[in-house]
């Protein structure tokens, strides 16, 4: 069995890309592998390039790769562009027609042409993809059956004729003639290891909002985030009980929905993403003010205004923190796997319900999108914090040590009001300076006591590396991915460096202070222009801050190593 | 049975002004619950911001005060979640046409099941008499001393148009009509609509209404509110100024079209688990 | 002639105590003083109380006094409620029915008791605030013929019958007969000082904008902005030449008005506060990715959320700066007093067309509502940037050193196209990493020429008090002028402390670094919870900083000298 | 004369699908341009977000895609500001309808001189193929596999409510039409809406078109635009879809009423400068 190996999948948008990478994708993790699937969109949103890269592992990974071992590219300037990633010793498999494949005698490492083309000539354009596939898993050396199985299961679920299958065993007859399994490149299986499931970063959010019991859901499409409101609509209606999914007319009106959702009691969320939630900024306020538990979801695009719909970025950081006019304060949380957008939303959830309040989750075009092995969660093991609701008191917004009040939901309670004016501990308009000062404390003191439990739990911070070395490395959401890939690479080349990767941004764990007080030097990395976690560290922690800052694609840990080379 | 008074609150002090149309409507608006019996512990008044959106610190019911034009998507979450609230939406005609205009026929065409009471007084009262999206062309505000150059909305030939299931207009000068369109409000299943011309008198002296009082007609008994065309027709008439039901159909609830969802999914495809679900991603 | 004097009127809404307030003010400005005007309204929108104070002085006038010399109220709880505010030898005037009046023995000043309320019952309730200004201008010992004109025109400029004036002179000699000016409040009259106007923060905002010759507006109307919407749709029609207000169904349509006459050529401004503020942010953003000069003015109040519409505040720092998804920035201009109220228009307006962004200044209700003596401008002498419309290339957005590029205008450059999609020099969609980088540094080396500007310039920082100390006081927006006083009177009290008021709160002017480093302890004062300047402050020069935070109503000297006191 | 080729753009390529209803409809206008000599210099193309928000980066004028919803404020703002440009606003039902639904009325009341084109494919086309504000009942998209369950809001029907000075509809099966549609549309003076039935034949398979197509007729020759009531009835017909000029009225353009307010404010007040204004203050 390898222990590590990534393939890229380059053609355009006819060729199927997305599925060869699915499909892959789930054959590999059942050979036993840790798998991460990175889809790459072109820029343009319909014809262009489609790409998508693999990587497996028997370890975590943490990227999908910089350099790739196997190269799959169906057209000449396909291959021509992404021949500059296939490591020296890498497999290039292109087609066998000189036309597909420009001059690649510059390879100094193996190259596999497969009659793709010629045999899609005889089956027709659309079995194009299912024999791309079977060359490429036999050139993988792969456990066919396993492969086979994969296929099936996709066509199924997607309602495809069978006889796809028919051509699959075809073109495994004609590579089994015409190729031969890459040398080193036999893909085995591995036993005993976890059971795990395929999720992308939206799919894992989605199963956190479920196993929370969160069965009120309301979201306007916006990419990259539609895929969350789609496939909540497709299960929310099997489940047994009731359920609600509202798609309304804008942002607006989806977070207004949920907002009343809430006020009955029930949990309930959105999703969305750059311009959309700019939009959802004024309700979001009323939330925070009306102190109503609810759950956003914010897949970052690129910025800012409409941006880059399909480019990944972390420029939303301020907006999250600080996008609601007045002293408004809410959760943020950002977690850096697909597997954390499982747990965290569940902790999102949790804090929510305990905290009543709004909880952002700040994942990523990078990390919503991409497929990883995440170790199937035993769902009736995890703790959900179910909504307590009062029934003896009208005091909704009752002064308390630790600012959190009784709760009340609409049908279940005295009767009481909400609004978005400064209010009483009643929830009555008053807008006397003492009662604003009053107030306003009250919900200062929720993230008080918050601060507080998160600082005695030491949690919401992941530290990494070398807890003694001098040089700290701060990383957020998807990015921690090439950071940690980094830091472990620079310890086995002697540089040993500490990274923390906090999970919660708002408000910051204090004991993260500790640590940034340990280093001499701090390198923040992020993928926004102005550095926005390193902005928030600074004026919270005092501490001077390097960074690395980029926008229009993820980072790869070459970037990280070098940066800390260059500042070291 | 209820007493009208059982539906005022004793915890706000009432601050509309002397002779303001909101007094009336309050008035109905309790009157109309105690008529129809209306539970008051299962009552919420949701709002948007403006003298009209105050309405909810002043009924002894649940009250949601939501920010300037979003009452409606709130109260649709609202009566999605819990479907045995009865959800009573108060807006002025700005909330309403204005900066909410955007959501109204998203909530009709739901027919989402509430009443959505528009306090129409022809201007923003709340922030001192601006134009609003319903003041007469020619007429001054404080924005407009010249005059108002738009043409007004029409919120009934709107709501006709956004094929609302019970469109009906009031006036705070005929309480009693006003009581009874906002008993049948009440009663009717779906989305119902009740327009109430109502007055300012603070930053409108010359209102719509004694210009147009003249014109007021209620709607003749023998008028089919089941037809629209007829409904238009009453609309259109350049003469008279129509009170009464303009139109009134049945047709499924949002509720009811959600339950049928909820049934034909687990019929096409099986009822599941999230357990079930999770399996599939192995 | 008095060195200082300050008045408080304190009724019911139907006391015409705001007439009262306006008429006294330009009529001891015509006296020769500078005057404060502060309204103050009740937590109720109508019928609640109603105040205003004034304070005159020979000196600029930095509060309107946390303690008065004169106090007029006419019911008993007024009394009550406001004589806690008279100074021990101030002058309390009172009507002379008990009934109106509380027992007020325990003042140890004078007590003038006057038949107002009689006077009333002869001439009609309506003449009520007509006589009380003629009795409280006789107390004043003022000069009566300014009065008497200041009433005159007041009462043409309203429309309302000239018989008031009889009234007026009635209650004059009534007075004459009755009551006699207080001890040592003969207000003189004084020559020689500048020619002033009376204006409010708002009005003065709009008169910064039309001498920038901005004749383009849009806004939706908003507590405490709308006055400059009202002002703006009087006066704009008057003028000569072409001119264009709109008043849309709701914010996020005024700044998409705004924008588009901006994309004409057209100076276009709007102005909002809170939750307007909030709808309009996406299209805020929009403005700053596609380089729309314009102005925005923000006129705070109590938040977040609807939060109190009538009360001042100063917590929408963080999302003026921040609130817009992704890398956006623009300016951000904070008017300490009326007069910079109008001269930083004018700046922002020249910002705004230099640097092709929007430009918003921040101020608040009680900056917005108050009046003062604003010496009058030569507003022939100002300078005004013209907006400068290339007609020879179609590079709007063409990469420069400055970050600067041609300005475009529809219909009078060659065709070029705007998107809020990340775009190449031409304004043309081009989503490729590189050019997302290229293009997002390009945006930020715009600030970098104005920082560098600015910091040449030294300009953008006013500061006061011993520059010696090792105190420091940093304060923004309307709370600055509680902190000259304070400073001043520290200083006479020999605790002499700096202190440093920014007008550009972003970016931040570097010179702002050297004052913060050469103190000990820096207090930063502003009327929010969170410290949003502090915040800034802190991330932007690794300061540690002490906070005077508080909202509800503005800060007086005296709370400012504690907590001096308290920290020191 | 300008022919439709220079209105082209040679910039970007276009990215459309192929069978796409826009690029239909992009033809249909520059051979509109071009028949009614359109001045491509004084031409502005504003749009929102979608597919159809696209159209300006494909043709050869002065482009402004705007916001998801947003393009008539920004195109109101430019009319206001320079009545020598053209305006051609470019809609998605969704951002026509849904996101920018608001906007509509108050842009159609203000009679500003623009000409709206909506391009209604029933469905988000851009984001994948969601339902729209006009997929039909019952209809299958990416969100509701199991039937959309809200009634579609009917563009013209609204139109008409809203007192549109021009309501249009052609189809992308009839270009010869949609071209004279839309050449009359430009001829407007005023706000000239064009509903214009698309396909996206990525997103959506079974298109309402098909499903109607035998529904589609030609709104008669004899039929009277002015009369607003005729036009009700062609568009309350049942059994037909009918494609033309419903209705078109003359009315004062709003650069037409700001124009009156300029003048009647210095008839009124008198002219006056800024430095006389400030004196007023001393
Ligand atoms: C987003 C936003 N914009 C503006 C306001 C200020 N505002 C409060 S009420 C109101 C208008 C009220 O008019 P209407 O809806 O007709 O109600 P009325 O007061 O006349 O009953 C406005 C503009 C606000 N609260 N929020
Ligand atoms: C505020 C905001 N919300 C959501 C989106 C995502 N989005 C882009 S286009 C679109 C809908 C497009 O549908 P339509 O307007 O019908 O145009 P079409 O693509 O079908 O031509 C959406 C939801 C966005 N860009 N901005
Ligand atoms: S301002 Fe007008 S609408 Fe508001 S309470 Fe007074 S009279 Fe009524
Ligand atoms: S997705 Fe649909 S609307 Fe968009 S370009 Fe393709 S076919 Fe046209
Ligand atoms: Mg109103
Ligand atoms: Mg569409």
């Amino acid at each position: 069995m390898l222990n590590d190996l990534s393939i890229k999948i380059a053609g355009k948008g006819g060729d199927g890309v997305i599925f060869l990478g699915d499909v892959l994708a789930v054959a590999l993790k059942r050979c036993g592998y840790q798998v991460m699937l990175v889809k790459k969109y072109g820029a343009a949103v319909r014809g262009g390039d489609a790409a998508c890269q693999l990587r497996i592992s028997r370890r975590p990974v943490e990227h999908e790769g910089t350099s790739v071992d196997v190269l799959m590219a169906f057209q000449a300037e396909t291959v021509k562009e992404n021949l500059r990633r296939l490591k020296n010793d890498g497999w290039l498999v292109v087609d066998d027609q000189p036309e597909s494949c420009p001059d690649v005698s510059g390879h100094p490492g193996p190259v596999c042409r497969l009659p793709i083309n010629r045999l899609t000539d005889r089956f027709g354009a659309k079995a194009n993809n299912i024999i791309s596939l079977a060359f490429l898993a036999y050139v993988l050396g792969m456990d066919l059956s396993v492969i086979r199985d994969a296929v099936e299961q996709n066509l199924t679920k997607r309602g495809i004729p069978m006889s796809n299958l028919d051509v699959f065993d075809a073109a495994l007859r004609e590579a089994a003639a015409d190729a031969s399994p890459a040398q080193g490149l036999v893909i085995g299986r591995a036993d005993g290891l976890d059971e795990s499931v395929l999720w992308s970063g939206n799919e894992a959010v989605v199963f956190g909002a479920l196993v929370s019991k969160c069965r009120m859901v309301a979201g306007y499409p916006i990419t990259p985030a539609t895929s969350t409101l789609e496939l909540f609509s497709h299960i929310l209606p099997r489940l047994e009980g009731f359920s609600a999914l509202v798609q309304p007319e804008d942002e607006m009106a989806a977070i207004g929905v949920v907002i009343g959702m809430s006020l009955t009691g029930a949990k309930a969320m959105t999703a969305t993403s750059g311009p959309g939630f700019q939009l959802m900024g004024e309700l979001l306020g009323y939330a925070c003010v009306t102190e109503t538990p609810l759950v956003l979801l914010n897949v970052q695009r690129g910025g800012p205004s409409t941006g880059l719909p399909t480019a990944t970025e972390q420029s939303d950081l301020f907006y999250t923190i600080h996008g609601r006019t007045g002293d408004s304060r809410l959760i943020v949380l950002a977690p850096t796997t697909v597997t954390e957008c499982f747990y965290l939303t569940v902790e999102a959830f949790n804090l929510a319900e305990r905290f009543q309040t709004p909880v952002i989750i700040l994942s990523d075009q990078y990390l919503g999108i991409r497929k990883e092995s995440v170790s199937k969660p035993d769902t009736s093991s995890i703790e959900v914090t179910d909504r307590v609701v009062d029934t003896a008191t009208n005091q909704r917004f009752q002064l308390t040590d630790s600012g959190i009040s009784p709760y009340l939901a609409l049908g279940h309670s005295p009767r009481f009001i909400v609004t978005g004016l400064c209010h009483n501990e009643e929830g009555r308009p008053d807008a006397t300076p003492e009662n604003h000062q009053r107030m306003s404390m009250k919900l200062e003191r929720k993230f008080q006591t918050l601060t507080t439990e998160i600082d005695h739990r030491q949690s919401f911070v992941e530290y990494r590396g070398d807890p003694a070395a001098d040089f700290g490395i701060v990383s957020w959401g998807s990015s921690a991915g090439a950071v940690r890939e980094a830091v472990d690479r620079l310890s086995d080349l002697g540089r040993p460096v500490a990274a923390a990767f906090p999970k919660m941004l708002s408000p910051l764990p204090p004991h993260l202070g500790d640590f940034l007080k340990s280093k001499k030097r701090i390198l923040v990395v992020e993928l926004n222009q102005q550095g926005q976690l390193a902005s928030c560290l600074r004026d919270q922690y005092l501490c001077p801050t390097l960074g690395l800052n980029r926008v229009g694609e993820s980072f790869t840990p070459e970037e990280v190593m070098d940066r800390v080379k260059e500042v070291d | 049975m209820h007493l009208p008074s059982e539906y005022r609150s004793q915890m706000s002090s009432v601050i509309y002004c002397k002779r303001c149309g909101n007094h009336v409507i309050m008035g109905a608006m309790q009157k109309a619950f105690a008529q129809q019996d209306i539970d008051p512990e299962s009552l919420v008044i949701v709002a948007g911001i403006g003298c009209a959106g105050r309405v909810p610190f002043y009924i002894n019911a649940y009250g949601v005060h939501t920010l300037h034009g979003r009452p409606l998507p709130v109260a649709i979450g609202i009566k999605t979640a819990n479907r045995n609230l009865k959800v009573v939406v108060v807006a002025g005609d700005g909330d309403a046409y204005g900066i909410g205009g955007g959501h109204v026929p998203h909530a009709t065409r739901k027919n989402i099941d509430l009443v959505f009471v528009v306090v129409d007084n022809s201007v923003y009262g709340m922030t001192g008499g601006q134009t609003s999206p319903t003041t007469r062309q020619g007429h001054q505000t404080s924005t407009t001393i010249y005059g108002t150059i738009l043409e007004p909305v029409s919120p009934v030939f709107r709501s006709l148009a956004d094929k609302v299931s019970f469109v009906a207009r009031g006036t705070v000068e005929h309480s009693a009509q006003l009581i009874d369109l906002l008993q049948q409000a009440l009663a009717h299943p779906g989305f119902a609509m009740v327009h109430v011309l109502s007055r300012c008198p603070t930053h409108d002296k010359l209102h719509y209404f004694d210009e147009n009082a003249a014109r007021v007609r209620d709607i003749p008994p023998d008028h089919d509110r089941t037809s629209l065309p007829a409904a238009l027709n009453l609309c259109l008439d350049p003469d008279h100024l129509y009170t009464g039901v303009f139109h009134q159909v049945l047709k499924p609830t949002y509720n009811d079209r959600a339950d049928m969802i909820l049934a034909k999914a687990k019929a096409q495809k099986g009822i599941t688990t999230v357990e079930d679900l999770v399996e599939q991603y192995v």
